[in-house]
């Protein structure tokens, strides 16, 4: 699965974009992708806030990932 | 076309007036917000701004139609700029223009607020010996 | 200088961003009042503005006055055209810069609101066959 | 007494600067002055408002007038 990563996101995981492998289990939903990615960095439990994003829209957790879909980890926003 | 949505490397605020300014408009309300120098007592060197630019166009099209929706007015403006950014340099620029100007005043502040809340910008404060992404932890 | 207050026969909002812009501003608020072209379902051609400028500017002095006492401003802008004003120009001009937005949005607002009540200036508005003094009857 | 007169004031005078004669019973205040001259122009009476300023500041119905006073009349003002 593709993931996109901005902000402290980046600099958690290390680069912009990444095929992330999550051992052959692949996130279901939102809830599960942020769960996942917590396990394996747990730096992201410690933010403020972690929102994702699914074709450049705001996801709720109860949103299912299809595989072509551009999803993207949204640490808390500071624009302005 | 009543809104102008960009995000951009350089903001120039000598044109927004131009672009707000409507036949119809008695009062245009600009907000600016620039680079400060100090935050929290510490000197800023800089200023860091990314952004996911195909979310944060969709985010602010939508901040734009819900101020459209909710005040009557004749011209909406949202700007943002990317990259790095100096002290007094502008960051981002918000305004609307409406016959009265209590729409372009509420509009506008509701601009600001909702875009630093929902629009997929990341702002890093460069320090002399750190650097650190704005509101990332509580 | 913190505060910038001019009567002019053009208003140039270009300059007004610089104006305000200040090292220790995170925010600059202005609004810009401009030229209606229907009031009262009227079409307007234009406005004819006069003042008693020597009290004026003494009014707008002290209206940045008291707002730089109320709220934490780095920079204030008043400025008033006077003379004949077509359609779309812009007519006053006033702005705040500050860290924080809330002080700047209350700021200009409060500084246009109280321009109209105290500054003496007077709007004439000159229709197709008449032209009205505004407010000047009940 | 010159007296400085603004806006629909002007038009309602006539003319922008005047010597005003009382018939030798000059205004003593405020109050004296906005009395003869609604006594004198009836227009006045039918304004919004009318104020008076005394060297360029406001003054209050009470304040004294004397002769080498600046003193103008301010019809409601319609700035911005």
């Amino acid at each position: 699965m593709d993931l996109l990563f901005f902000g402290i996101a980046k600099d958690i995981v290390g680069a912009s974009q990444i095929k992330m492998d999550f051992g052959g289990k692949l996130p279901k939903s939102v809830s599960d992708l942020k769960s996942a990615l917590k396990d394996k960095y747990p730096e992201f439990s410690k933010l403020s806030s972690l929102a994702v994003a699914v074709n450049s829209e705001y996801a709720d957790d109860n949103v299912q990932l299809q595989s072509n879909d551009e999803v993207a980890i949204i640490p808390p926003v500071s624009g302005g | 076309m009543n809104k102008i949505i960009e995000i951009v490397k350089e903001l120039d605020t000598n044109t927004v007036y131009q672009e707000l300014s409507h036949p119809q408009s008695g009062g245009i309300c600009v907000f600016v917000g620039s680079v400060r120098e100090i935050t929290n007592n510490e000197q800023v060197m800089a200023l860091e701004f990314e952004t996911y630019e195909s979310m944060a166009l969709k985010e602010m099209h939508k901040l734009a139609d819900v101020a459209l929706e909710k005040w009557n007015l004749n011209k909406v403006v949202i700007k943002h700029a990317v990259g790095k950014k100096d002290v007094q340099d502008p960051v981002v620029i918000v305004g609307a223009s409406s016959a009265h100007r209590t729409a372009c005043f509420e509009a506008c502040r509701f601009l600001i607020d909702t875009l630093k809340e929902t629009v997929p910008i990341w702002k890093k404060e460069m320090f002399k010996n750190k650097s650190v992404w704005v509101s990332a932890h509580p």
